[in-house]
């Protein structure tokens, strides 16, 4: 009995070192990493325990789940290799109180909660799966079923948060479609069952969404030749031109013209139909928009009032204007025959 | 044997295969030493020098796959106990995890009409 | 015998013979890293899995570096920090020529044939296993790989100075960051290194004016906003500040330094700029709402240090409403509070102001009255964030002026070298990639391998010049030969008979058919098939030097491989999405009507098989020589049809000597498309690509 | 005594499978070559990266040898001869073969490096694609045996091995297994054309003897498993039950190396695709047939 203990403090401590390391270090992928062995520290526990189903689950699943939130911490959180050591812990003195409230409560439910008489024998490991398997299919079925239900809640919105539906529909058929890149992705989905840690993502989504990115204005900088989002020619569309979509602010800039840029197609930059973009102008769809042809004029005709649109809606002094993302070229209607696999 | 040796059988193993490696460092070390010398220990790119950090906010296109893959995961907890007494159980447990896994199948369709399963 | 890349020991008594064992192991598991490159060692017929020696991915994974000898220099700096990087104990190869400058002199050097490889690999075992270990080793170290440490700011990576300091767009501590000395600092700030930790590529790549503009001189840029550049002074269009010129290497970053005194949004002109006093970047031509946090913008023209004091005119400015001492916070580090302003102890930002009731819940919002709610909509957004976290970065302000990848993320870019020596790519060709993720948003195309022009020692005899030619491109030498020939005979006017130049022309097409398998085996290097490699190889090294007959023997083993490869479904169809041609006109290499990496494969491979029918009914094969043109003197111009495309030649010969020479490449044309090509594609997909184009480094003399 | 037996069965198919991919790599038969290519890279210096992630680069490759071996515990060489038999022991081998993209993250964060770093987290993605392909053959299996302990799982087999029973599952479960030990054509990590190395690049001398050590027992493990899953483990007719075995893992290895070098190696996207889109529907269809057979065929 004594040997369980010391294994099961052991592991105890190490889960709760683990947890103090996520919340010490700076760098996210080891804080990430960090949380993943803490679980797994509490799969062992389970195992101590002889709960070797639970135990198992827990470390199998955990360590694939905790990686994935490892890379949405990477792409969404400021410094992630903790180079600049930036301070990351936000409301000191709430967080704590929240810390000493919540741990008193574990201890308050530990101690006085009634557990029952601790169980004569516990049943073999093969026993406990078979009893889980009766379980599930005995009186807790509503709640397996249930379960299903969630998951299919926490699946299409995670979706809906995550992905932007692509313009050319994708294709339902058995092979798998063009591996199309376009349409604007929110930020940071909720991974199913809530445990998706990466605050920072919710804020910046949050924020990204409601909030106008005023697209700080690239005016000044546009290069011909260093277009930044150059068009996606992932597809092999019937589209021969090659159509930078600057960041081009057409707005309050008419000196821009002696620039000299000569081949500046503004259909990308009319194509900002980002999220935050399109519930502005519900109206103002811009997919349908087929260019064709290398139309400079249309374009820069099209960019103005788009300029005139922004200021109203905005109401901003300053000429706002988003940074044009690199959008799916104009009339883009990529065959799926590029499909490449096993 | 009970399941608790087992497991610390497991244990005793990986904390073997920990003592083998360290035994291989030691004898590594025996052999012969390491010698810092200007850029050598600057990750090789090919025949050049890159020296700054790369550990910046990785662009992973595949963020559609892994919302799915995460609930996905989720719904294989549940299918272990219920393989392991389905012949038990017969139809009604062919049935009842027939209606599970549709309603997980309506995700991964939807998923798919709204364009997760793709390189984002 | 001792060894230069030796291993230093320290000597335990039963360790002796375990390390004699080890080096007796070592001799014999040799990996090597060929410069520059497994084609070169292939074209010049040299078989190096034959001889032992297995190939290795990277420096890393070497323990010998082959090198095939007459290299340009840049290969050679390249070569030096390769061989750095290789773990000790290394050995040093060189075949054909031992002066390899910032290398160190070669353990063993041999003839650049088979034997002289054989030979020299006896006596490359001999010296591993006797001389690996050592107790005392010098320390190899080359300019190229020597370091500098320049201090550069985590947020702003362009601003780099050369001491400890403020940064002067906001403040922070500068931190030291390596970059390699030998190269002269500004103008190679880009070219071999990205920026440091936020390295928001685009900005760096336009904030250094002079990298875009390439004459120092005449372009000016705004201190305040360095990606705004253009080429005479003025006012920036974004916060009016007038413009500096953007001076010549360190003192851009020194100019900024003057400006680090007083708060960095100070703006000497500009009187119509109006600014946010809580977020100094935010700037508009015309009065109204600051977007982030909804307070009336103020004119920024008219005090130095106005973070520093407060404004005295909007009246419901939130600042001024508390009465008290109003504090000052770090943006990034909220405990730190001061009642004056200044530095962040741990970060160096300047410390901004800071509202009195921070802490208050939103009850007391309404008594604070600061905001009017109508007008901003995004102001309320953010209010309430500034009341419960003072000063919180939120990822939004981070990634303002960062692009935007194709799916709508602001992410970080970095620049990832695929150098000289890269298992994927020809020898001596750098393909830098702008990667956002795993996908190429800009790729920058140069090779180390081009020898400058051709005529560099002054006018040469008509021999010596074809055999110059001859000798530079390694991978194609019949092919510029037989070009060299053509044109000094169409200068001089001189006919060669009618069999020398069926011999000829019989040589070309043997030529073009292997070098069509060399850039099959390197295909299938890359797409990770060794049998492919293998056999495309071994057909290479037989069909090289055959004559007709055994060309004929060769043909229906060289058709069952290519009738293989183009029934290789999974192949076709990986090839078939990649390396689509934007416009198929600037491509002069084989093509067929589909313009993608697999037509390209098809058109190859059908090309192949014609040239050695052609070959094959030659009655001999001779390799161009020079017809004797005497005292002649005129211009020429020749054009041939090499494997990779067609090249132009033209010369001038003065009294039978080659006064000048104009040589215009195929691959030096198809070098263009590589951009276009790999353009927002996944990085496997684009390197499938940039080999799909076959490019020859040696022709191409960037 | 059965410790000591499965010590020298593990060294044996470890050096077993790392002949085999000598000669798949190298073309070349050599029985003595990976002991000279293992006693090489110990002579070799073992470079630590300038600034790297130091407790990532050096738990790396002894987190993959651990991971490779525990899921190697819970698989039976012969009816009494396994490390663990755990009642849960599929769910373990999976459990334990978790850990490996753990490693493989650590092993491209760690170093700092690009190559490293996109090869981490390409893995990621391809764990994405591979992991419910590995997952639902195995609760078909589980279904057939009634219990997830592998020696059930092989007892179960007597009269049908499980590949005749449920092909659908082996060639989905063979599949997901390449992509988990990260072989050809599934070698994304490391790959040699465009990453030059990918994770295991900034490896030398002692560390990468360990790491190379971890990939060969990881094979190892994967061959095992579609042994103890599908192919009757022990189950043959003349043979001792530890003789089968270890020839059906050495066969299973060997078409795995041998094999996987015939196809070109597979972008990301569209490895996930084609798991996504066509793997996963068809493990659903398994698991249903396999439900339908159950029912009806009574053992």
């Amino acid at each position: 009995m004594s040997a369980q203990l010391f294994f099961l403090a052991a592991f105890g401590l190490a889960a709760v070192w683990f947890g103090i390391v996520v919340f010490r270090t700076h760098s996210m992928v080891r804080s990430a990493l960090a949380l993943l062995f803490s679980q797994t520290a509490i799969g062992a526990m389970f195992l101590v325990m002889q709960a070797e189903f639970l135990g198992i689950l827990q470390i199998m699943m955990m360590a694939t789940e905790m990686s994935i939130m490892a890379i949405f911490m990477v792409m969404f959180m400021m410094d992630p290799g903790g180079l600049g050591e930036m301070d990351m812990k936000h409301q000191r003195k709430l967080s704590l109180g929240a810390g000493a409230v919540a741990f008193a409560g574990a201890v308050a439910v530990a101690f006085l909660a009634e557990w029952g008489r601790l169980p004569a024998s516990i049943p073999g490991a093969a026993e406990q799966v078979r009893l889980l398997g009766l379980e599930l299919l005995g009186r807790s079925m509503l709640i397996f079923e249930s379960a299903g239900l969630t998951i299919l809640t926490a699946m299409i919105a995670a979706t809906a948060v995550a992905v932007q539906p692509p313009q050319v529909p994708d294709r339902p058929a058995g092979g798998p479609g063009a591996a199309g890149t376009h349409g604007h992705g929110g930020h940071g989905g909720h991974g199913a069952g809530g445990h998706d840690h990466s605050e920072h993502g919710d804020h910046a989504g949050q924020d990204h969404a409601g909030h106008d990115h005023s697209g700080h204005d690239h005016g000044g900088h546009d290069h011909a030749k260093h277009a930044h989002a150059k068009h996606d020619h992932e597809g092999r569309g019937q589209e021969k031109h090659q159509a930078h979509s600057g960041h081009e602010d057409h707005g309050g800039h008419e000196g821009h013209g002696e620039h000299g840029h000569a081949a500046h197609d503004q259909a990308g930059k009319d194509h900002g139909g980002q999220a935050a973009d399109s519930d502005d102008h519900a109206g103002h769809d811009h997919s349908g928009h087929d260019h064709g042809g290398h139309d400079h004029d249309h374009g820069k005709d099209h960019g103005k009032d788009h300029g005139k649109d922004h200021r109203k809606d905005h109401g901003h002094g300053a000429e706002r204007d988003r940074p044009a993302p690199a959008k799916a070229p104009p009339g883009q209607h990529r065959k799926g025959h590029e499909e490449n696999g096993t | 044997m009970s399941e608790l040796t087992q497991y610390a059988i497991l244990f005793a193993l990986a904390v073997g295969i920990v003592g083998l490696v360290l035994s291989l460092y030691a004898l590594a070390r025996a052999i012969g030493r390491n010698k810092p010398e200007p850029g050598k220990d600057v990750p090789a790119t090919a025949g050049q020098l890159s020296r700054d950090p790369v550990w910046v906010r990785y662009h992973a296109r595949y963020y559609g796959y892994a919302l799915l893959f995460l609930a996905f995961d989720m719904e294989m907890a549940f299918m272990y106990p219920w393989a392991v007494v389905y012949r038990q159980e017969g139809l009604v447990a062919l049935l009842d995890m027939g209606v599970f896994l549709a309603i997980l199948f309506l995700g991964l369709l939807y998923g798919w009409s709204q364009g997760a399963l793709r390189r984002q | 015998m001792t060894m230069e890349g030796a291993r230093e020991f320290t000597p335990l008594p039963i360790f002796g013979a375990l390390r004699r064992l080890v080096a007796g192991a070592l001799a014999r598991d040799l990996r090597a890293l060929v410069v520059p490159g497994p084609d070169v060692a292939r074209a010049l017929g040299l078989d190096l899995e034959a001889a032992g020696l297995i190939p290795a991915e990277g420096p890393r994974q070497a323990s010998v570096l082959v090198v095939i000898a007459p290299l340009p220099g840049k290969l050679r700096d390249a070569a030096s920090v390769a061989y750095a990087q290789m773990p000790r104990p290394r050995a040093l190869l060189a075949l054909g020529g031992n002066k390899l400058s910032p290398l160190p002199a070669p353990d063993i050097s041999a003839e650049p044939t088979q034997a002289g490889l054989e030979t020299a690999m006896r006596q490359l075992r001999a010296l591993i296993s006797h001389a690996s270990f050592a107790e005392r080793v010098s320390e190899y170290s080359a300019p190229t790989v020597q370091s500098r440490i320049v201090y550069t700011c985590p947020m702003h990576p362009e601003i780099v100075s050369d001491e400890p300091g403020n940064c002067p767009k906001c403040g922070m501590f500068l931190v030291p960051r390596e970059t390699s000395a030998a190269l002269q600092p500004p103008a190679h700030e880009h070219g071999t290194s990205s920026m440091a930790a936020a390295a928001i590529a685009p900005d760096a790549h336009d904030a250094n004016p002079d990298h875009a503009h390439g004459s120092e001189a005449n372009s000016y840029t705004c201190p305040m906003h360095p990606e705004v550049i253009s080429d005479q002074p003025g006012n920036c269009p974004k916060c009016g500040m007038t413009l500096v010129p953007a001076g010549k290497d360190e003192n851009h970053a020194g100019h900024g330094h003057d400006h680090s005194a007083h708060h960095h949004h100070d703006s000497q002109a500009g009187a119509n700029s109006y600014t946010c006093p809580m977020h100094p970047e935010v700037t508009s031509d015309q009065p109204g709402n600051c977007p982030k946090c909804g307070m009336t913008l103020v004119p920024a023209g008219e005090g130095e240090n106005h973070a520093g004091h407060g404004h005295d005119h909007s009246a419901h400015h939130h600042h001024d409403s508390q009465a008290g001492a109003n504090s000052y916070t770090c943006p990034m580090h909220p405990e730190v509070i001061s009642d004056q302003p200044g530095n962040c102890p741990k970060c160096g930002m300047t410390l901004v102001p800071v509202e009195e009731a921070s802490t208050g819940g939103p009850g007391d919002h309404a008594s604070q009255g600061g905001h009017d709610h109508a007008a901003m909509q995004e102001g309320e957004e953010t209010g309430w964030l500034e009341r419960i976290e003072p000063g919180f970065m939120s990822m939004v302000e981070m990634t303002q002026g960062a692009p935007r990848s194709s799916d709508g993320l602001q992410m970080e870019w970095i620049t990832v070298p695929f150098g000289p020596f890269f298992p994927g790519l020809p020898g001596g060709l750098v393909v830098e990639f702008l990667l956002d993720g795993d996908t190429v948003v800009e790729a920058r195309t140069t090779s180390l391998a081009g020898r400058g022009d051709l005529l560099a020692e002054g006018p040469m005899p008509a021999a010596g010049f074809v055999d110059m030619l001859g000798a530079r491109m390694p991978l194609a030498p019949v092919s510029y030969r037989l070009l060299a020939c053509r044109a000094i005979e169409s200068a001089a006017g001189a006919r060669p008979g009618a069999e020398t130049e069926a011999a000829r022309d019989a040589a070309l097409a043997r030529e073009r058919a292997a070098s069509h398998l060399l850039w099959l085996a390197q295909l299938g290097r890359q797409l990770g098939l060794p049998r492919i490699e293998s056999r495309a190889a071994a057909l290479h090294r037989t069909l090289r030097r055959a004559d007709p007959q055994d060309l004929r023997a060769q043909i229906p083993a060289i058709r069952r491989l290519s009738r293989q490869l183009a029934a290789a479904r999974l192949l076709t169809r990986r090839l078939r999405a990649v390396g689509d041609l934007p416009d198929p006109a600037a491509w002069t290499g084989p093509a067929g009507p589909d313009h993608s990496a697999a037509g390209r494969l098809a058109a190859r491979l059908a090309d192949m098989e014609q040239a050695l029918e052609a070959a094959a009914a030659a009655p001999a094969l001779a390799i161009p020589a020079v017809q004797e043109i005497g005292a002649a003197s005129g211009h020429g111009h020749a054009m041939i049809e090499t494997a990779r495309g067609t090249a132009h030649l033209h010369v001038t010969l003065k009294a039978g000597r080659v006064s000048s020479a104009r040589l215009q490449t195929p691959s030096a044309a198809h070098v263009a498309l590589v951009g276009p090509l790999t353009a927002q594609h996944e990085l496997a997909d684009a390197l499938v690509a940039v080999a799909s184009l076959d490019l020859d480094p040696w022709e191409i003399d960037a | 005594m059965t410790g000591l037996v499965l010590a020298v069965a593990l060294g044996l198919g470890a050096y077993g499978v790392a002949v085999l991919e000598h000669w798949a790599s190298t073309g070349r038969f050599r029985v003595a070559g990976p002991a000279i290519s293992a006693l090489a890279l110990l002579g070799r210096e073992s470079i630590l990266p300038r600034k790297p992630d130091r407790l990532f680069f050096e738990t790396a490759p002894v987190l993959l040898l651990v991971a490779a071996v525990l899921s190697l515990a819970v698989l039976p060489l012969a009816p009494g001869l396994i490390a663990a038999d755990l009642a849960t022991g599929a769910l373990a081998f999976n459990a334990a073969l978790a850990y490996v993209l753990v490693a493989l993250i650590m092993a491209g964060w760690g170093p700092d490096g690009a190559y490293g770093m996109i090869g981490g987290w390409r893995f990621l993605g391809q764990l994405i694609a591979y992991a419910m392909l590995v997952v639902m053959p195995i609760t078909a299996v589980a279904m057939r045996a009634e219990s997830l302990s592998t020696v059930q799982i092989v007892a179960s087999q007597e009269g049908l091995w499980n590949i005749a029973y449920q092909p659908l599952g082996f060639a989905l479960f063979a599949l997901a297994g390449m992509a988990m030990a990260f072989a050809p054509p599934f070698d994304l990590p490391t790959a040699a054309g465009d990453l030059a190395g990918g994770v295991e690049a900034e490896y030398t001398g002692v560390r990468r003897l360990v790491f190379r050590l971890g990939r060969m027992v990881l094979i190892l493990s994967v061959a095992s498993a579609m042994t103890v899953f599908y192919l009757g483990g022990w189950l043959g007719p003349w043979l001792p039950g530890w003789a089968w075995s270890a020839a059906k893992i050495l066969a299973v290895a060997s078409a795995m190396l041998l094999g996987g070098r015939m196809v070109p190696r597979l972008r990301e996207a569209a490895l996930l695709e084609w798991s996504w889109k066509l793997g996963i529907p068809l493990a659903l269809a398994n698991i249903f047939i396999v439900g339908l057979i159950v029912l009806v065929v009574p053992t």
